[in-house]
């Protein structure tokens, strides 16, 4: 370890273990000690995140500020931290949702010190995936931060009665809980094989992404274990046809831990496939790309055609996130370095833009209690913040020009276009669709003439939620409008990888 | 002054910022903060066009850009730059003047209204956007405004957000353009996928010296005339426009004038070497332009509703204006559009004036309304003249243009389409305007007013422009010799000059056009009850706007949703319900079998762990 | 056939008879009796084996105090049942495995003939020492083990507080009329 | 008298204690039965030590320390049957399973 970036590396991945460590020590009833406790540890991780990002230099080296420590030698597991160019800004999300989840669940009373201890220990695993430079502890961190999905979504999530079906926390944390391990246990496959089969090519036994990236597999080998890379990060980023935990998922969990799941969750999954597949097995991934680029179609459309038939407001969001994940795998597939970029920033904008929706339709649940848009109308009168937010959610959400997604999406759309002409168009019929379901809800619940009996006493945001919707619309707008800086930095990690892919 | 350019669409831009933020703070301030920067963006523009004359010594400098990087990744760098060249100039012209006037008469017109300062915004933004459009030098810029303006135009209909069906036009129009945008993408990836690069110069210059094959520059055109479809409402996409007066007037105005509606004739004028060198593509914008103007002109011939009225009328303008760019007619297209922008904002602002005075939007409702509001009377005359396209109004001279460019370049028959569109033109504009202001003043409309002062001065400056504007056309200095010297495209200067026979034709059409209307309307020697009750089967479809909504509505409901409806139910029912739950009932029930193994009983453990023994006793002696 | 063959055959007809005698009885009393019969016998086995001590150790132990504790602690429960127990439904399955074992014993034993040497044991000098030596802290060990045994049997078999050394209501009533007062289960 | 007969009055003994563990219902005779099998074991430990051994000591050393833990095994066995006949009202293994699934 050397150098002040590692240092804060390693303190930013560390912070919020310890800081759920010390938590669990807290006197459990002080609820406002317990919040200020996290969002103070919440803010310091933004802030270092935002240090590193402001200072990250795009230069030579793909990983910068090494961590590296001896774990397990004789097997070959160090403890590897290190930053490039695509996963800087993915820590810096996760800093922005973190904070931001923690600012919007001021009105969590059961229990909040568990909450907090378990909402901690999900961020430092994803802090951890994105950080490792060794697989065993990638892996490691990756568990780490789905497993306290289930006892959040479990405890503090909320069942729903859809009429004709059911959806109870329990089975939301359950199916949640088992699909991701399901897509882990494929992901631990895969790394088995490649450390076994480097040891068989170089003799050593190496867990570290740099030494097996150094380590030519043969063909057939990557041909035959990119598929359980693929598929099991793809899993966890809503690949059609093993999306359908993330909507469940959504409607059972509360706002704090929906925001993490659509913003960052699913994000460790398709930088899986880039960091991990794509840079460990080149030729598998060439070989498979049509598969995954198909795919990603698929979730496009056929997210948009689902969002556009539910009714309540997170399975719309919830679909939604399925839909723009399938940008992001979309992206990845066309191996076409402006897309593969498009992809990366797309996993940021999407993330800030999800937690945003999350965000607010969690102030609307809190304060109607209703989720269906053919029950809720014309609250724009009353929760007119809240009906903005979400509006700049919405817009980002069909790409308008000014939010970050646009700067995203046309790069996916330039790439996949000429590399795959086909899926260019419909990846553009794909935002049109977008539109009407984004439209149809915004004016379903924000537009129209409102009942004032009804909701007399409803109140909008108040100024922590409206600060922590100024704060992801801010980063939607900073990058909407001037997207250089963020493209620059993510260029220059997803540039080696292109060019060891060779194209 | 021409570095400076870049502050035209900048200013509304800040005065947007600053009013999303700030203006709940400032609400005094907030028609100040638009209407001085948009005054700010108007005055540059004057500089600009100085410049741009005392630069026209060098003929071959067409344009002057500037640009800063973007984007810079994978090896491209998306710039942002802006291109100054006449059509860029006479749209600058057009729509500062137009935001402008439009904002001091709304500082009148929505004076009551709470949310003034949000009003105030988005019409900032939606100037800044169409002035973005406008001077962009290539096509991601030029798209990234594009999208803006649609999306202030679905702020501005929906401002009332409240009313059902304001929030349902807004929906739609949002919608509708959006569709033809998927063409316009579609159609700038194509370009960029052939050329790798979206800098218009650069394109062109490939398409000037056969850089693409004609394959690929007739599907790009195809595409972006499908953007411009879309914005411009033309057939099959115009539904959204005739719904957009749901919107408060000025928007309509600001809408039907000077944006949003002009801006896909604007980007077939700025795209024209592509039509120019795809017989086909141009052919589809004239039957396309065509067959919309003919259709709307029918429609605004029933409807009743005044806004309606110069909704259907502006789409008879728009497609003529495609009409005469599809026949090659650059100058006419553009020159149309300069003098329809002012003319219809004049309409529209008198327009609004009228039911502001009156209350009244129902033309049969009105009458004699001259004796209560000579001043918007006067006003709103010279507009529908100017449309009609009576000498010597601007109208005139644009018309005039446009059926001479289309002799030009499609000859005998197309011709006889667009003088029919004149007299069309004529007839509905006499028809609003005698059924308004001249005949019986009706007693319910006896409390009528003027408009104040604030409404009625920019009212009064159009009004000017579209009398004059028409004189644009001709030569008068070496510096400015007519606008077809000064917009033309490569080197086709394209000088004003009046085929008499055409000008004599239109002008007989024109006026006997207008006289019909009289005769209808004030006269009472032509009746139109039994005309209605002659053809009443055109006029139910006429009324019902060729039911195309109604399809459109039957295809939304029925296929659309129903098919949304059932992906999500299949999602439910088959991936998560069959596909995962099944997976995990799998398991859970091979487990419910499998448990009974575990029986609790003693000797069946014990029993277990005998004939694993013998088990591998005999897989011992076997091996 | 010497002494000792006869004495080897008579002493296996005991042992096993004694043992079938246990597994097939319907008294648990007789069962443990039978015991009884088999395990002394084993120690004649030992004693033909050359090893008296241990011979002697079988019978005080097992004979002595195994089997007397079996005896006690049957008559503390005195379940009626206990004369008249029936074998589980699986004794058919059991009893081809038991031959099966058997077999798979016998096959082993008789295709695998050791070379062995001439018997004999050691003395109890030895024995003795060698324990007291060699193996004092396994032996130390095994006593440390029959104290913790010892306390945990006390512990388990005395009554909870609350405890009147009854079968517990909830778990079978009718079963309260069957026993009386056990003053053994109380400490 | 040779080592196999030995031998095999031992597996005899030991085939008869896992019939005894595996048809008996009543927990004091699985007991019992589990005894006859330790008792196998012996014969063959120290049939062992006195045919091939030639120190003749080690086989009679393990017997002793198996009929040590034989005794404290039996002392536990039955507590636990008291306790559990006490809890359970039965002595039977079968029905005590309460545990399963």
């Amino acid at each position: 370890m050397n150098g002040l970036e590692s240092v804060l590396l390693f303190s930013l991945v560390v912070t919020p273990f310890l800081g759920a460590a010390v938590l669990a020590f807290f006197p459990a009833d002080n609820h406002k000690l317990i919040h200020w406790y996290t969002r103070i540890i919440a803010a310091s991780g933004l802030a270092i995140a935002a240090y590193l990002f402001i200072t990250f230099d795009t230069g030579d080296s793909l990983n910068k500020y090494i961590v590296d420590f001896d774990w397990l030698p004789s097997l070959g597991i160090r403890f590897t931290l290190g930053l490039s160019g695509i996963t800087v800004p993915l820590v810096l999300l996760n800093a922005i949702i973190f904070f931001g989840g923690v600012l919007i669940s001021w009105n969590v009373d059961h229990r909040p010190k568990d909450f907090f201890v378990w909402l901690m220990l999900l961020v430092a695993g994803v802090y951890g995936v994105f950080a490792s430079r060794d697989l065993f502890f990638l892996f490691f961190f990756y568990e780490l931060a789905v497993v306290p999905m289930y006892l959040l979504v479990g405890v503090w999530g909320s069942s729903t009665d859809f009429g004709t079906f059911l959806r109870t926390k329990e089975y939301g944390a359950m199916k949640v809980m088992l699909v991701l391990v399901a897509g882990s246990v494929l992901v631990w496959i895969a790394i088995l094989a490649m450390w076994v089969e480097a040891r068989e090519i170089t003799g050593i036994a190496d867990f570290g992404m740099a030494g097996l990236s150094q380590v030519e597999f043969s063909e057939g080998f990557q041909k035959t274990y990119y598929p359980f890379l693929m598929i099991g990060f793809g899993i966890l980023a809503g690949l059609w046809p093993f999306h359908t935990w993330s909507p469940d998922g959504h409607v059972a969990a509360p706002t704090a831990v929906s925001m993490l799941h659509a913003g960052v969750l699913m994000k460790l999954g398709a930088f899986g496939i880039l960091a991990v597949g794509m840079v460990l097995l080149p030729d598998g991934a060439r070989f498979w790309a049509p598969l995954l680029i198909g795919l990603g179609t698929v979730n496009v459309i056929y997210g948009a055609i689902s969002a556009m038939g539910q009714k309540d407001l997170k399975y719309i969001i919830g679909y939604s996130s399925v839909s723009h994940m399938g940008y992001v795998l979309m992206g990845l597939g066309a191996l076409d370095t402006l897309a593969v970029d498009g992809a990366v920033l797309q996993m940021f904008s999407h993330g800030i833009m999800t937690a945003l929706f999350f965000a607010m339709v969690g102030v609307i649940y809190q304060r109607t209690h209703i989720r269906d848009i053919t029950i809720l109308a014309g609250l724009g009168k009353k929760m007119g913040i809240t009906g903005v937010f979400l509006a700049v959610a919405g817009l980002t959400s069909l790409g308008l020009p000014g939010f970050s997604s646009f700067v995203a999406e046309i790069m996916i759309f330039i790439g996949t276009y000429r590399t795959y002409p086909v899926v260019g168009v419909l990846a553009v019929v794909g935002a049109a669709i977008t539109a009407v379901y984004i439209l149809r809800m915004l004016g379903a619940v924000f537009f129209g003439p409102i009942d004032e009996n009804k909701w007399k006493d409803l109140t909008d945001a108040n100024k922590t939620e409206t600060g922590v919707a100024a704060l992801l619309t801010g980063f939607l707008l900073l990058w909407g409008l001037y997207p250089f800086r963020i493209v620059e930095i993510i260029d220059s990690g997803v540039v080696p990888i292109m060019e060891r892919l060779g194209s | 002054m021409m570095e400076w350019a870049w502050l035209i669409p900048a200013m509304p831009a800040i005065a947007f910022f600053f009013l999303a933020t700030a203006g709940r703070c400032l609400p005094n301030w907030s028609a100040i903060a638009a209407t001085g920067t948009m005054a700010v963006a108007f005055i540059v523009f004057w500089f600009v066009l100085a410049d741009w004359f005392s630069m026209s010594a060098l003929p071959e400098v067409k344009a002057f850009g500037f640009s800063f990087d973007w984007i810079k990744a994978g090896g491209s760098t998306f710039t942002w730059g802006m291109v100054i060249d006449p059509i860029s100039l006479v749209m600058v012209g057009l729509v500062t003047a137009a935001a402008l006037g439009i904002q001091i008469y709304t500082w009148s017109y929505m004076s009551h209204e709470p949310r003034f300062t949000w009003f105030f915004a988005v019409h900032s933004l939606f100037a800044a956007a169409m002035l973005a459009l406008v001077l962009a030098d290539n096509l991601l810029l030029l798209y990234i405004a594009w999208e803006l303006v649609g999306i202030c135009s679905y702020l501005l209909i929906g401002f009332f957000y409240d009313r059902r069906p304001a929030a349902e036009a807004a929906k739609k129009a949002f919608i509708t353009t959006r569709i033809g945008d998927v063409g316009l993408l579609i159609g700038i990836l194509l370009l960029f996928a052939k050329t790798g690069t979206f800098e218009l110069s650069a394109i062109f210059t490939m398409v000037e010296n056969g850089g693409i094959s004609e394959t690929v520059i007739t599907a790009a055109a195809v595409l972006l005339f499908l953007g411009a479809i879309g914005k411009s409402a033309q057939f099959p996409l115009h539904v959204w426009l005739p719904d957009a007066m749901e919107g408060p007037t000025p928007v309509s105005a600001l809408v039907h004038s000077a944006t949003m509606v002009v801006a896909g004739v604007y980007l077939v004028a700025r795209m024209f070497p592509f039509y120019e060198h795809s017989e086909s593509a141009a052919l589809m914008v004239t039957l396309i332009g065509a067959f919309t103007a003919v259709g709307a002109a029918a429609i605004a011939l029933v409807v009743t509703d005044i806004k309606r009225i110069l909704a259907y009328s502006t789409l008879t303008d728009l497609g003529f204006m495609l009409f005469a760019l599809g026949a090659g007619g650059l100058t006419a297209g553009m020159f149309h559009l300069l003098i329809h922008g002012f003319s219809k904002a004049i309409l529209f602002l008198g327009a609004g004036s009228i039911s502001h005075g009156s209350g009244q939007t129902d033309i049969r409702q009105m009458g004699g309304l001259w004796r209560k509001m000579p001043i918007t009377a006067v006003i709103f005359g010279i507009g529908a003249l100017s449309l009609g396209g009576v000498p010597p109004f601007g109208g005139f001279f644009s018309k005039d243009e446009v059926i001479t460019a289309v002799f030009d370049g499609r000859g005998w028959g197309f011709m006889a389409i667009a003088l029919l569109i004149g007299f069309m033109k004529a007839l509905y504009m006499g028809r609003v305007f005698f059924a308004v202001f001249l005949g019986k003043l009706k007693p319910e409309n006896e409390h009528a007013h003027e408009s104040s002062m604030v409404m009625l001065a920019p009212m009064l400056v159009f009004a000017l422009l579209a009398l004059f504007g028409g004189f644009l056309a001709l030569s008068y200095t070496d510096g400015y010799q007519g606008f077809g010297y000064f917009v033309f495209e490569g080197t086709h200067q394209h000088p004003f000059h009046l085929n008499k026979g055409i000008a004599i034709g239109s002008i007989a059409l024109a006026v006997s056009g207008f006289i019909l209307a009289w005769m209808a309307y004030v006269q009472g020697s032509l009746k139109t009850e039994p005309i209605i009750k002659r053809f009443s089967g055109v006029h139910r479809v006429l009324i019902n706007k060729y039911y195309v909504d109604e399809v459109y509505q039957w295809v939304i409901d029925k296929v659309v949703l129903v098919f949304g409806r059932f992906i999500a139910f299949f999602d439910r029912a088959f991936i998560n319900d069959i596909g995962i739950n099944g997976t995990g009932s799998i398991v859970t029930t091979t487990g419910r079998f499998m448990r009974y193994v575990q029986s609790g009983k003693l000797y069946t453990y014990a029993m277990g762990m005998i004939v694993g023994f013998l088990g591998l006793a005999l897989a011992w002696w076997v091996s | 056939m010497d002494a000792s063959a006869v004495a080897f055959s008579f002493l296996a007809v005991m042992v096993i008879g004694g043992a079938l005698g246990v597994v097939v009885t319907r008294n648990v009393a007789h069962a443990a009796l039978f015991l009884l019969l088999s395990l002394a016998s084993v120690g004649g086995v030992f004693i033909l084996l050359v090893a008296e001590f241990l011979a002697l150790v079988q019978i005080l132990i097992y004979g002595g105090a195994i089997t007397i504790v079996l005896l006690f602690a049957l008559m503390l429960t005195r379940a009626e049942e206990f004369t008249n127990v029936r074998d589980n439904p699986q004794w058919a399955v059991a009893a081809v495995a038991a031959l099966s074992i058997f077999g798979v014993l016998g096959g082993v034993i008789l295709n695998n003939k050791l070379d062995t040497q001439e018997l004999a044991g050691p003395s109890l000098e030895e024995l003795g020492t060698e324990l007291f030596t060699n193996w004092v802290i396994p032996f130390e060990i095994a006593s440390l083990v029959l104290l913790v045994a010892l306390i945990g049997a006390i512990i388990l078999a005395r009554a909870a507080d609350g405890d009147d050394g009854q079968p517990s209501d909830a778990q079978d009533p009718s079963s309260l009329t069957d026993t009386d007062g056990t003053p053994g289960g109380r400490s | 008298m040779e080592l196999y007969h030995v031998e095999l009055l031992s597996a005899a003994l030991f085939a008869i204690g896992i019939y005894g563990v595996l048809a008996r219902r009543n927990s004091v005779l699985i007991l019992i039965s589990i005894e006859l099998m330790l008792n196998a074991v012996n014969i063959n430990a120290v049939a062992y030590s006195a045919f091939l051994d030639p120190g003749r000591l080690v086989g009679q050393v393990i017997t002793i320390f198996v009929i040590t833990v034989a005794a404290a095994e039996v002392g536990l066995a039955m507590a636990i049957i008291l306790r559990l006949y006490r809890t359970m009202s039965t002595a039977n293994a079968d029905e005590a399973d309460s545990m399963k699934w």
